[in-house]
């Protein structure tokens, strides 16, 4: 009855249907903002203790810029949108190759890392409780390396199926919040870089 | 349209119906949004219970100078229990339970965004508390002493640190508020996940709810504030078991890093847990003063003010740190500034009333009663906000009687509001009337004896978290009544509970819409069936209830 | 009883320590400022809750309404709504004036340059009390001389401690790894009462301090008291109160627990717990944990003999 | 009384006999109990982590079944008896306010000055009151920075102290204090007559220019002692009282001069909030 009655506005918006964005889409946004709030502690944690630390080693004498490292990460942002686009157009060839070339790139990062810190902590002898540098700089780092090693294993966890013949292409949604993931992880690693190996070296 | 006869008396299957094992399972592998909501409430009335009996030995303990009912590490032991307790295991599953319960069938949707998640939530909220009560027999505890946390709920460093806290009650501590917080996050983002996403035709952003609106922003605030908790209880973790030195003052750290850290998550959540009250409010004032919310658009606006400038205030509680005279200033007036979007919602609350007609039922007593002490707890707030007035009374009992006047007399009676006011539609009955205005006026005398003399010990120079005090500091009278009016309100909650289970043994039935009521809650069965809705509404103003009983003068016709 | 009298012995207590009765400067600024604030927001309280109350009286539901009529539906007003949001700005405008003067006066006062300085370093949980001009180190008890301003270099020893004497200042805190600063100029000679206020674990309800507040010739003959050495005693330096106690004269050296060079010159043991009397010194030395449960001073299961030689070395520390 | 009844929008029924609503499932309690488990581990021993561990692994790919490829549905068949009660419409009054024509939902009153009325008056009369500020100040002691350096005592504990040399200098942190204080309250004291004037009673200017600025005043000197020490000491209450007369004379002329606009009454908040466009004029 009262459907009937015309009004302005609505009537309009009714008749073209009534939309809702994505329930996926609006949740992987809200999970990076709390997130983001999360890394911001330990962020703010590591500049407000850049250069009060009592005793050695300092950032400078034993960080350097792990260049390679950061080429593969942010390139493995690139990689991951290529294999979305082969996905969404169902080449599912090209999706598996630059999918594999993410987790490539991924693996490579978290190499880096593991032989940065194995030479920190063997031959700077700098560990997380030698000074605030040590326990600022392993659990920024290391809480990046997680959200890393979390990504990786849903990556993986897609290349299993996807070789093991699961239907990819019906689950492009959930790929693409993976994809998002990803890029939040390497938005991070750019502060991440910016405040342990710019700004506080 | 045609007039149709129905029966007001309905068969409905019953839950007896089902055997224990099936009544078992549909309760826990449930990942209904409506059955989830009743286990948080449920489950936050339970540690309200345990939490309160904590309160009262300690009031036992303080009634009398010198008293001797329990000593010192217990006395700590509970208070830090008490506070955690009521934050994490009270105030926060309420939040999560009533936007649970509520925001689903109030935008008109058949569950939450993400139904198993919700689940998750709720069990590792739950697995939480009980970590944290483990305490009391696990990590050494059984041997005699309990090895439940004696920091404080706010388990300011250095104190945390292994060296001033041996033993593993403080990784109790973290860890049970860690892994609660965990169940926090996840429902809140459910939470805003179905405010945005999951609205029936028609509901846009303007019509929606009060109450979703509060939600929506509560939620938000849950997800920018938690972490900030979580990252420094993980520092401190890392401090405890891997020899970090984040907290470490031995090694340059700051012991006041923590506090700010702390702060940050811990201002804004004491707006987390005020503003289900707020949310409750907005709904209960408009439906018994029988007028819409008076200025609704400034509600919603002062909702958002709060949840913003909340972020920036937090420094407040660390005025006696030592800060420069600028960060002091600063905190003081942003601290100051929460005033004005509160004190316009106290004034849109009672303009709604005015002109009204207000049937002071149970919910709307405790409504009225609401409006009055939390007048009261803001204006002792700016009290608190004025920095050098706060140099005395910070970590004073006048601060105790401040905050409980905010989250007691806020909070808890807006809580009791909206459960009178909903339970009908939970469970199909009226909570008894008559043991309503018993609970309500128990309460409200117990609540005023308890915490109006708090006050006064805080003006007469007397310290929070003490065991004891001597016989001549002038603070026995004060404290004797204070302790006093904990009988009241013991009364009352034992009152409530009696209440809840009688009516719902043998209590009126109410019917699915028992207080004529305009949002789209009361438009489905109570209790609602499992999918809320058989045919999603659609709405066309923020009263969809009032258009359908008022034909002839809809709200649309004017709201657009 | 001569000497005790220029220790101040009969001076006036403050045992309630009423924010409202303040006796020095600091508070005094404080007591000022929270007249206003209580003046504005006693002003508000009125008005605002004359109206919720008038509110609910004159709307409630009566029994002879019509309980099928609607009042009328009033949505809002933006004129009241502008009305009643930049009136508490005005209001909260001003107080931010009026704080941030406040504040600035206190804080960055600078201070008269004859002042005596204090160091207060906070420990679990008791007060020490440097005196850096005069040499010495007491504790509990802070003396001063009034008619001059006295100032006080915070520090802790472990946790975070809170120094509040309400009569004479709020509170600063005592952090480790960092100093603090405040100032006290107590007008009246008298003993003010204070607490420490920030939850520093198991006994911070027993850690006390009061300010002994003396004419400026009854201070000096304090001080002068308190810089002679004290006699040595064996049987005291025998037993293992020498690792954490320090008397002035002999080698007991312990950092860890209060100097105890003129302990019988204090009026209570055990931060405020206990009042200093024959038989209170005894029981304490006896069993700290039974006057002071948790204290850090542990039971040294003295006999009976010792414990005795102990005590009347003790009440010789005049 | 006249009954209808009927099933609104919300409570209509569906053609179906059955709703798809999630399946029940344990998997996220099995995942709760398994990461809680992980966690207390730390604070128990490591073998309640490796059980967590292993708990928390099974039942991320349990719950990895029940929404891929598809999210488990159980169809829940739709009960008759759960039918809500039918929506009771009946012909009863609203109480309406006697506002003329336009019927009674209006925002009140209908006109008011533009806020921006309230903003240019209160800059106005702010201007007004300084100039005659300064003119004191220029009488009294021969400085127009005496009266701005008084007003800066407000903030500064400094200027407290001040000789009444100091006092009549220029000081360029006195001066940006004074000049924000002054500006925001003149402002908003503007902007509160410009709303309040339209429901004063007639004579609005009268209200305005006259009777706040003095009781304004009253305030002021009851207060002064707290607010403002310094000023108080030294301030010339019939001065005081013509610089407020100037504030309310100027600002409340130029308000009352602007011209009045009707409300936004019918407005939602998204229009009001300027984020649609403002609905078209229904006549």
């Amino acid at each position: 009855m009262a459907l009937a009655q015309t009004y302005k506005g609505d009537a309009l918006t009714l008749e073209q249907g009534w939309h809702m964005p994505d329930r996926g889409t609006v949740g992987i946004a809200f999970l990076i903002v709390t997130e983001s709030a999360l890394f911001t502690i330990f962020v703010v944690a590591y500049l407000v203790y850049i250069g009060k630390s009592l005793n050695g080693p300092m950032p400078k004498d034993v960080l350097d810029l792990p260049i390679v490292a950061t080429i593969c990460l942010l390139s493995s942002s690139i990689t991951v949108v290529f294999a979305e686009h082969a996905l969404k157009k169902g080449h599912l060839g090209a999706f598996k190759l630059w999918w594999i070339a993410t987790i490539a790139l991924g693996l490579e990062f978290l190499t880096a890392t593991g032989i940065e810190w194995h030479k920190l902590i063997y031959k700077d002898h700098l560990t997380i409780r030698t000074n605030l540098f040590g326990t600022t700089y392993y659990s920024l780092v290391g809480l990046h390396a997680s959200h890393v090693i979390v990504g990786m294993v849903f990556l993986l966890l897609v290349m299993g199926v996807t070789f093991a013949g699961f239907p990819i292409q019906t689950q492009f949604r959930r790929v693409r919040f993976l994809s998002w993931y990803w890029h939040f992880v390497d938005a991070v690693w750019v502060v991440v870089f910016t405040v342990v190996y710019v700004v506080g070296r | 349209m045609a007039s149709i006869d129905y029966p007001l008396e309905r068969p409905r299957p019953k839950e007896g119906e089902f055997s224990f094992s099936e009544t078992l399972y549909r309760w826990v592998a449930t990942v209904d949004h409506k059955r989830l909501g009743l286990m948080y409430i449920v489950t936050a009335l339970l540690f309200l219970v345990i939490a309160g009996l904590m309160a009262s030995v300690m009031r036992l303990q303080l009634a009398f100078p010198n008293n001797h009912v329990v000593g010192p590490e217990t006395f700590n032991r509970l208070f830090t229990m008490h506070g955690t307790t009521m934050v994490f295991l009270v105030g926060m599953p309420f939040v999560a339970g009533l936007s649970n319960y509520l925001v689903p069938l109030m935008i008109g949707a058949r569950d939450m965004a993400f139904p198993r998640l919700n689940a998750f939530g709720y069990w590792i909220f739950l697995f939480g508390g009980l970590l944290l009560y483990f305490s009391y027999i696990g990590g050494g505890g059984l041997s005699g002493h309990g090895s439940a946390p004696d920091v404080g709920w706010f388990a300011y460093a250095p104190l945390t640190s292994k060296a001033f806290s041996r033993g593993a009650s403080t990784d109790f501590w973290i860890l049970g508020i860690l892994v609660a917080g965990i169940g926090s996050v996840a429902s809140a983002l459910n939470v805003i996940v179905t405010t945005i996403c999951m609205r029936c035709p028609g509901m846009t952003l303007t019509r929606m709810p009060m109450f979703v609106w509060v939600m929506l922003i509560d939620s938000w605030l849950i997800i920018i504030a938690l972490p900030p908790l979580t990252a420094a209880q993980v520092m401190l973790l890392i401090d405890r078991f891997l020899g970090g030195n984040f907290f470490n003052t031995q090694a340059g750290g700051s012991a006041v890093l923590w506090q700010h850290f702390f702060w940050i998550f811990g201002h804004p959540e004491v707006y987390i847990l005020i503003f289900p009250a707020f949310a409750i409010l907005s709904e209960v004032i408009p439906i018994f003063s029988r007028k819409p919310l008076f200025g609704r658009a400034a509600m919603v606006g002062a909702v958002v003010a709060i949840g913003f400038i909340s972020l920036g205030v937090w420094a407040h509680h660390m005025f006696a740190v030592g800060m420069t005279s600028w960060s002091n200033t600063f905190f003081a007036a942003s601290s100051m500034l929460v005033g004005i979007p509160t004190g316009i919602k106290i004034f849109n609350w009672t303009a709604t009333m005015y002109g009204g007609k207000l049937r002071l039922d149970t919910p709307m007593l405790f409504c009225c009663a609401f409006l009055l002490q939390f007048l009261v707890a803001g204006l002792t707030g700016i009290m608190l906000a004025v920095s050098p007035f706060d140099w005395q009374l910070h970590d004073s009992y006048f601060v105790v009687g401040h905050f409980h006047f905010t989250l007691i007399g806020g909070l808890v009676f807006g809580l009791f509001a909206g459960m009178y006011y909903w339970f009908p539609k939970a469970t199909g009955k009226l909570l008894c009337e008559k043991l309503g205005r018993w609970n309500f006026w128990l309460f409200v005398i117990g609540f005023e004896t308890t915490f109006i003399p708090m006050h006064f010990l805080g003006i007469l120079g007397m310290p929070r978290r003490i065991y004891t005090y001597a016989p001549d500091r002038g603070w026995d009278f004060w404290n004797l009544v204070s302790s006093l009016g904990v009988i009241a309100q013991a009364a009352a909650i034992a009152l409530f509970i009696w209440n809840v289970i009688d009516s719902i043994r043998s209590g009126e039935k109410a019917g699915d819409d028992p207080w004529d009521g305009w949002t789209l809650e009361w438009a489905t069965s109570s209790p609602p069936p499992e999918y809320n809705f058989e045919k999603l509404p659609v709405v066309r103003s923020s009263r969809p209830l009032w258009d359908l009983k008022h034909p002839h003068d809809p709200d649309w016709k004017f709201e657009q | 009883m001569a000497l005790l009298q220029g220790l101040g012995a009969a001076l006036p207590e403050h045992r309630v320590a009423n924010i409202f009765k303040p006796l020095a400067t600091p508070a005094q600024s404080e007591y000022h400022i929270a007249l206003l604030v209580l003046a504005i927001t006693g002003a508000i309280f009125v008005v605002v809750a004359g109206l919720i109350v008038y509110t609910i009286w004159r709307f409630r539901r009566r029994p002879g309404d019509d309980a099928k009529q609607e009042p009328p539906q009033v949505y809002g007003s933006n004129q009241i709504e502008v009305a009643w949001t930049v009136i508490p700005i005005l209001i909260v405008f001003v107080l931010i004036g009026v704080s941030a003067r406040v504040i600035a006066s206190v804080q960055n006062a600078s201070p008269p340059p004859q002042m005596l300085k204090v160091t207060l370093i906070g420990h679990q949980w008791w007060w020490e009390v440097r005196y850096p001009d005069y040499g010495i180190v007491t504790a509990n008890e802070i003396h001063v001389p009034t008619a001059s301003a006295t100032y006080l270099e915070l520090q802790s020893a472990d946790v975070i401690h809170s120094f509040w004497v309400p009569q004479l200042a709020g509170k600063t805190d005592l952090i480790p790894n960092r100093t603090n600063y405040s100032w006290i100029d107590p007008r009246e000679p008298g003993v003010y009462f204070g607490n420490c206020a920030e939850y520093c674990g198991t006994q911070h309800a027993n850690m006390l301090l009061r300010v002994v507040a003396q004419a400026p010739e009854d201070f000096k003959r304090w001080a002068a008291e308190q810089q002679k050495p004290a006699a040595e005693n064996a049987a005291f330096q025998s037993l293992s109160c020498v690792s954490c106690h320090t008397i002035k004269g002999t080698p007991a050296k312990g950092k860890f627990g209060p100097d105890l060079t003129h302990l019988m010159s204090r009026r209570t043991l055990a931060a405020g717990a206990i009042a200093n009397t024959a038989e209170n010194l005894r029981q304490w030395v006896k069993d700290p944990q039974a006057a002071k449960p948790g204290s850090l001073m542990p039971s040294l299961q003295l006999t009976d003999q010792e414990l005795g030689q102990v005590v009347n070395y003790l009440e010789s520390l005049q | 009384m006249a009954h209808e009844t009927h099933h609104g929008e919300a409570g209509e029924h569906s053609e179906q006999t059955h709703i798809e609503m999630p399946a029940p499932t344990f998997w996220p309690m099995v995942f709760a109990f398994g990461v809680a488990l992980l966690l207390a581990g730390i604070v128990t021993h490591w073998a309640v982590s490796a059980t967590g561990f292993v708990i928390a692994v099974c039942a991320a790919f349990g719950w990895w079944h029940d929404v891929i490829p598809h999210e488990r549905h159980e169809e829940q068949p739709i009960e008759p008896a759960l039918r809500p009660e039918p929506i009771l419409v009946e012909t009863r009054s609203v109480v309406r306010l006697q506002l003329g024509e336009g019927g009674h939902r209006r925002r009140i009153p209908e006109k008011i000055h533009p806020y921006s009325a309230g903003f240019w008056g209160g800059l106005a009369g702010g201007t007004a009151m300084a100039g005659l500020a300064c003119l004191y100040g220029l009488i009294a002691e021969h400085s127009i920075w005496y009266p701005i350096n008084l007003l800066a005592a407000m903030v500064i504990p400094d200027l407290g102290q001040a000789s009444i040399e100091q006092l009549r200098a220029f000081n360029g942190l006195a001066f940006v204090a004074a000049f924000i204080g002054h500006g925001v309250i003149s402002v908003l004291v503007g902007v509160v007559y410009a709303v309040m004037l339209p429901m004063f009673p007639k004579y609005a200017p009268f209200w305005a220019g006259i009777l706040m600025p003095l009781f304004w005043s009253g305030l002021v000197a009851t207060t002064l002692d707290i607010v403002n020490p310094a000023m108080n000491a030294r301030i010339s209450w019939p001065w005081f009282v013509a610089c407020q007369l100037g504030f309310g004379l100027v600002g409340g002329f130029v308000i009352a001069r602007s011209t009045s606009i009707s409300t936004m009454q019918a407005w939602s908040l998204a229009e009001r909030a300027f984020l649609e466009a403002p609905p078209r004029d229904e006549k």
